[in-house]
């Protein structure tokens, strides 16, 4: 049974995302990534990252989807519904998809994955708040100065210069 | 504040819209929130009162003011029947001036009211709205005691008044106006005070004093930019000269002189004036007296023509009548007070937010058909 | 100050603005509409007149072959005076000039003005109709205008009188 | 997910029977708490409100059975859809507002045993699915090809975004004392009592979790687009704000999210700070039924407050509205958790 919910979800952020590539309507293509988002949460949750998917949710869609959003009304003409980009070289882009395909199923197959059966661990919360604050504390942040340099970076590009 | 400059995008606020007052458009230029210009449309209820009046006689006028402006119909027949008086030098007995007095100003209150309650319903307070209509009503009943109609009364006639005060409506009046003056400090309480109403009110919309004499603004108003200005006193009409009652303006309490809190208060004020006046009145009205005694058998007014004004709840109320002896009237032009607060509306609003430009509006108590006549 | 006072002041600041009426009927200045825009100003700001407040703007349709009326009122805050200026136009082209930036109130009442009577203010910064639709033929308020007897199409009731 | 159900038929049995007794919940939620602020916002204006008239069931007695009645008339109404909207969208975005709302009921615990799923991470779940109903009121706000919508759409995002960080934050302080995510987790801690008689509730816990009670309520009626945060919405600047061209069935699934997010909200709010369903005596009636009694009465209080908030004040301008978020609630927040780091360092 779990095996089903694991391929209808994700056959849901396959999909979606190919509908996100290909899509002409912007908006569209933004909310074909809500589902997309939402099907990678669910994978999380599949591999027992409960929190990882409840963070995939929280900073995805309600922080980085609804940016986009934002990012198209507020740089388009935002009287008009239809707004659309056209994809150029599907060709060219088509040739590269399919090597990169290629070069990740000769690399999932010659990996030597290490396979146990599945167990549920306690609470991945509190596991992660612990590595986070003693083995990763450098690269936590590295990644919050990273976050902060484009925060101001992108606030001196958004003024005007005089 | 506009340190990114965006896309302007022109809104159409109205004709249908719930804060418009009536049927009124706004073609609003914005720059996201912010509003750029404001071209004000009008006449969506214009009903050729000017043309009307030139087919009608003098008094079949009188009901056609009250339709002008419907929130304030004693006033605005006040206005009419004291430059036809004046124009045929009609003196009216001492009972009507005081019956007209205390009609106009319980009229006054009952505008004041509506105004102040839209003024908080613009800004979202819907509770104080139903509070001062509640309080409306009451004189509303009143009114319906003294002449049948709520709304539209014409009552007040050329050289005297349709009907006779109704037995009992001294004390009625009394009994309103001892229930009504606790009132006022609840509405105070409850949204003139209000941190939410302040932040939203003060510094909005100031409109200087220079700027709204320019513009011809009159009335509370005016009196909001710090301009001690009211006819009732400074060119007494009717029997004005009789009452003691201060002019209330706006003093810059919460913010500058001029803004939309001032304007609010002031009307808060002026409520209070009122009270007053009509307390004196009731207590000097002449018991004897008939009230038909100058009504003219026939309405012709001599040759000539009258520009006469009066203090409407909203400003100066005036009539320019051209009289060429005949029957009908040659000209009637109202200049209405709420047709020059609302050509102020571009100019103070510029520069503030969507809601701001709500606010203000309200704040002008404007009424679409006396703008619109 | 009284209309005659002012009538005279503006007689010799203006020559020739002023037209002298033989039995003045009324009590108003009769102006000439050419040094307008200069006497409205000269009323505005001359320190003794200082009519800082335009009250009203009445268009008047005398009728017949006459000239058509502009009316002025206007008012004093602070010297407490008022005077009525008329300035008559022609009624085969009328123009006059426009006042709209001495007194800003002028903006509106010029454009109610040119809705019913279809005098022209010059130098005006938007002239359009104000109350009627943008698309209305003729000049409601002249005394010989004619209801019309369709609009867009919709029959127009005939009323006695 | 754990191989509860045994075949598929039987799980989408138990998901239908499960997703049909939350919908139920909701739209009870819904029916009752406009009756309710019918009622209240009628004695709070010195009316009396919906009420039956006469013979014959109008609105049946006091008016009960007057939002009833006009579920059953949106129902019937005719479906708009304008024609320069973005069809596909339009269509979509009342339900993802719906479902972001459905979600989050999931995991609200009424009382010791009925909860839907206990989730390890409850509370960040729910702030997590609380953020999906953003894109729904982007959506239609953008998909009406109506310029009130668009504005209401972005003024909510805004907003919603803006209060979410206060709320998160509030909820962080309540979770350094608690010790888990877990909803039930979070009430059980709160059971005992301080000084042997006040409710060891995180609100009286310390003077932190006071403030952050506050914060979190303030910025729960934010989320929930509530007076006088109503803004995306505001009736007489926006006419309807981003459901301007919804009608019918539609705009009564904004309504039923608006209710059912209020109720979440309140939910939170309740679980996190006042002790879910824990009696306020310690030990006394804290039965399961007396624990969904607690709970709904509760939250009963804190709607009641909503609708005393909406039913008083006026409307805060949006960027007014912004500054209380940024200005004041997030350093407060801030400043709380630094604060209850101490107290459980020198208290706890």
């Amino acid at each position: 049974m779990a095996d089903v919910i694991f391929w209808v979800i994700a056959g849901i952020t396959v999909l979606s995302a190919f509908i996100v590539v290909l899509n002409k309507n912007l908006i569209h293509s933004a909310v074909a990534l809500l589902f997309t988002f939402f099907g990678v949460a669910g994978l999380y949750a599949f591999l027992w990252a409960d929190f990882m998917a409840g963070a995939q949710v929280m900073i995805y869609i309600g922080g980085i989807l609804v940016l986009i959003m934002f990012g198209i009304m507020l740089t388009n003409k935002i009287q008009s519904v239809n707004i659309s980009h056209s994809s150029m070289q599907k060709n060219a882009g088509a040739v590269v998809v399919v090597a990169i395909l290629g070069l990740l199923i000769w690399m999932i197959q010659k990996t030597p994955w290490k396979i146990t059966t599945a167990e549920e661990p306690i609470q991945t919360t509190g596991q992660i708040g612990n590595l986070l604050m003693s083995e990763y504390l450098l690269p936590f942040e590295v990644a919050s100065i990273l976050l902060l340099a484009a925060l101001i970076g992108a606030a001196m590009l958004s003024r005007k210069t005089k | 504040m506009s340190i990114i400059r965006g896309e302007e995008m022109v809104l159409n606020i109205g004709p249908q819209h719930p804060s418009t007052h009536g049927v009124l458009r706004l073609k609003v230029k914005t720059d996201g929130e912010i509003v750029s210009e404001i071209t004000p449309v009008i006449g969506y209820l214009h009903r050729c009162f000017e043309k009307h009046c030139e087919n009608i006689t003098y008094e079949q006028v009188i009901p056609y003011t009250d339709r002008c402006d419907y929130i304030a119909a004693m006033n605005n027949s006040f206005g009419y029947v004291i430059a036809i008086e004046e124009m045929m030098d009609i003196h009216v007995p001492e009972r009507v001036e005081y019956i007209r007095v205390i009609m106009a100003e319980l009229n006054r209150i009952a505008s004041h009211l509506l105004a102040l309650g839209t003024n908080g319903l613009d800004i979202g307070a819907f509770t104080p709205f139903l509070y001062m209509f509640r309080d409306r009503e009451y004189i509303l009943d009143l009114f319906e005691t003294v002449c049948g109609a709520r709304l539209l009364y014409n009552y007040m006639w050329v050289g005297g008044l349709s009907h006779d005060l109704p037995v009992g409506f001294v004390e009625a009046a009394y009994k309103f106006l001892d229930n009504f003056e606790p009132q006022i400090d609840e509405y105070n309480n409850l949204l003139m005070y209000n941190k939410i109403f302040v932040e939203r009110t003060a510094d909005v919309g100031v409109l200087p004093a220079d700027v709204a004499i320019n513009y011809g603004v009159s009335g509370p108003n005016l009196r909001g930019s710090g301009v001690k200005w009211d006819l009732r006193k400074n060119e007494p009409y009717s029997i004005y000269d009789r009452f003691e009652f201060d002019i209330p303006v706006g003093e810059g309490i919460m913010g500058s002189v001029g803004d939309c809190w001032d304007r609010y208060w002031v009307r808060i004020q002026e409520m209070r004036e009122s009270v007053k006046i009509v307390r004196q009145a009731l207590k000097q009205l002449p018991s004897e007296g008939d009230i038909h005694e100058a009504i003219p058998r026939k309405i012709r007014p001599p040759k000539g023509s009258i520009y006469k004004r009066t203090e409407s709840p909203r400003g100066d109320l005036g009539y320019y009548i051209v009289s060429d002896g005949k029957p009908k009237p040659f000209r009637v032009k109202m200049r209405s007070p709420a047709f020059t607060a609302m050509s102020v509306l571009d100019e103070i609003s510029r520069g503030w937010m969507l809601s701001d430009v709500l606010a203000i509006l309200g704040s002008l108590d404007i009424v679409l058909g006396e703008i619109d006549r | 100050m009284i209309n005659e006072q002012v009538a005279q002041k503006l007689e010799t600041q203006f020559p020739g603005a002023v037209i002298v009426q033989e039995e003045p009927v009324e009590d108003c200045i009769m102006l000439t509409s050419d040094q307008w825009q200069d006497v409205a100003k000269f009323l505005r700001d001359d320190p003794e007149l200082k009519f800082d407040s335009l009250q009203c703007i009445t268009g008047v349709d005398l009728g017949d072959e006459n000239p058509m009326d502009v009316r002025y009122n206007l008012h004093s805050m602070s010297l407490l005076h008022k005077i009525e200026i008329r300035i008559p136009v022609k009624k085969d082209n009328p123009t006059i000039p426009s006042i709209e930036k001495i007194w800003r109130i002028g903006d509106w009442f010029e454009r109610e003005v040119y809705d019913m009577y279809g005098i022209r203010f010059e130098g005006h910064r938007d002239l359009r109709r104000m109350l009627l639709p943008e698309d209305w033929e003729g000049w409601p308020l002249r005394k010989d205008y004619e209801t019309p007897q369709t609009y867009h199409g919709m029959v127009v009731p005939k009323v006695k009188s | 997910m754990n191989g509860l159900f045994e075949s598929g038929f039987m799980l989408i049995v138990g998901l239908t029977i499960a997703g049909l007794v939350i919908f139920g919940l909701m739209a009870a939620i819904a029916i009752i708490a406009v009756y309710i602020e019918r009622k209240v916002s009628a004695f709070m204006q010195d009316r009396i409100g919906p009420m039956g008239q006469g013979a014959g069931l109008h609105a049946g007695k006091w008016g009960l059975l007057q939002t009833v009645a006009d579920s059953l008339k949106l129902l019937l109404k005719e479906d708009i859809i304008p024609k320069a909207a973005d069809r596909k969208l339009f269509i979509l975005a009342p339900y993802i507002i719906f479902i972001a709302a459905f979600i989050a009921i999931a995991a609200l615990p009424f009382n010791q045993v009925l909860i839907a799923v206990n989730l390890n991470i409850g509370v960040f779940y729910i702030l997590a699915v609380s953020s999906l109903g953003i894109i729904g009121l982007i959506l239609a706000g953008w998909a009406s090809d109506n310029k009130w919508s668009l504005y209401g759409g972005m003024r909510s995002a805004a907003q919603i975004i803006s209060y979410e960080i206060p709320a998160a934050l509030s909820i962080v302080s309540v979770i350094m004392l608690t010790g888990t995510l877990s909803m039930q987790g979070i009430i059980q801690s709160q059971a005992g009592t301080i000084l042997g008689f006040i409710p060891n509730w995180t609100i009286f816990n310390n003077p932190f979790s006071f403030i952050a009670f506050f914060v979190f309520f303030i910025a729960g009626v934010a989320e929930t687009n509530r007076t006088p945060f109503d803004i995306p919405e505001a009736e007489s600047e926006l006419v309807a704000g981003f459901h301007t061209e919804y009608s019918g069935m539609r705009w009564a699934f904004f309504f039923l999210s608006e209710y059912a997010n209020m109720f979440v909200v309140c939910g939170v709010t309740v679980t996190a700070f006042l002790g879910g369903w824990l009696s306020p005596i310690s030990g006394v009636m804290d039965s399961p039924t007396w624990g969904l009694f607690w709970f709904m009465s509760k939250i009963g209080v804190l709607i009641f407050i909503m609708m005393w908030f909406r039913w008083t004040f006026p409307r805060l301008r949006v960027d007014q509205l912004m500054n209380v978020s940024w200005k004041y609630l997030l350093p407060i927040a801030l400043f709380n958790i630094f604060g209850v780091g101490l107290w459980i360092l020198l208290v706890g």
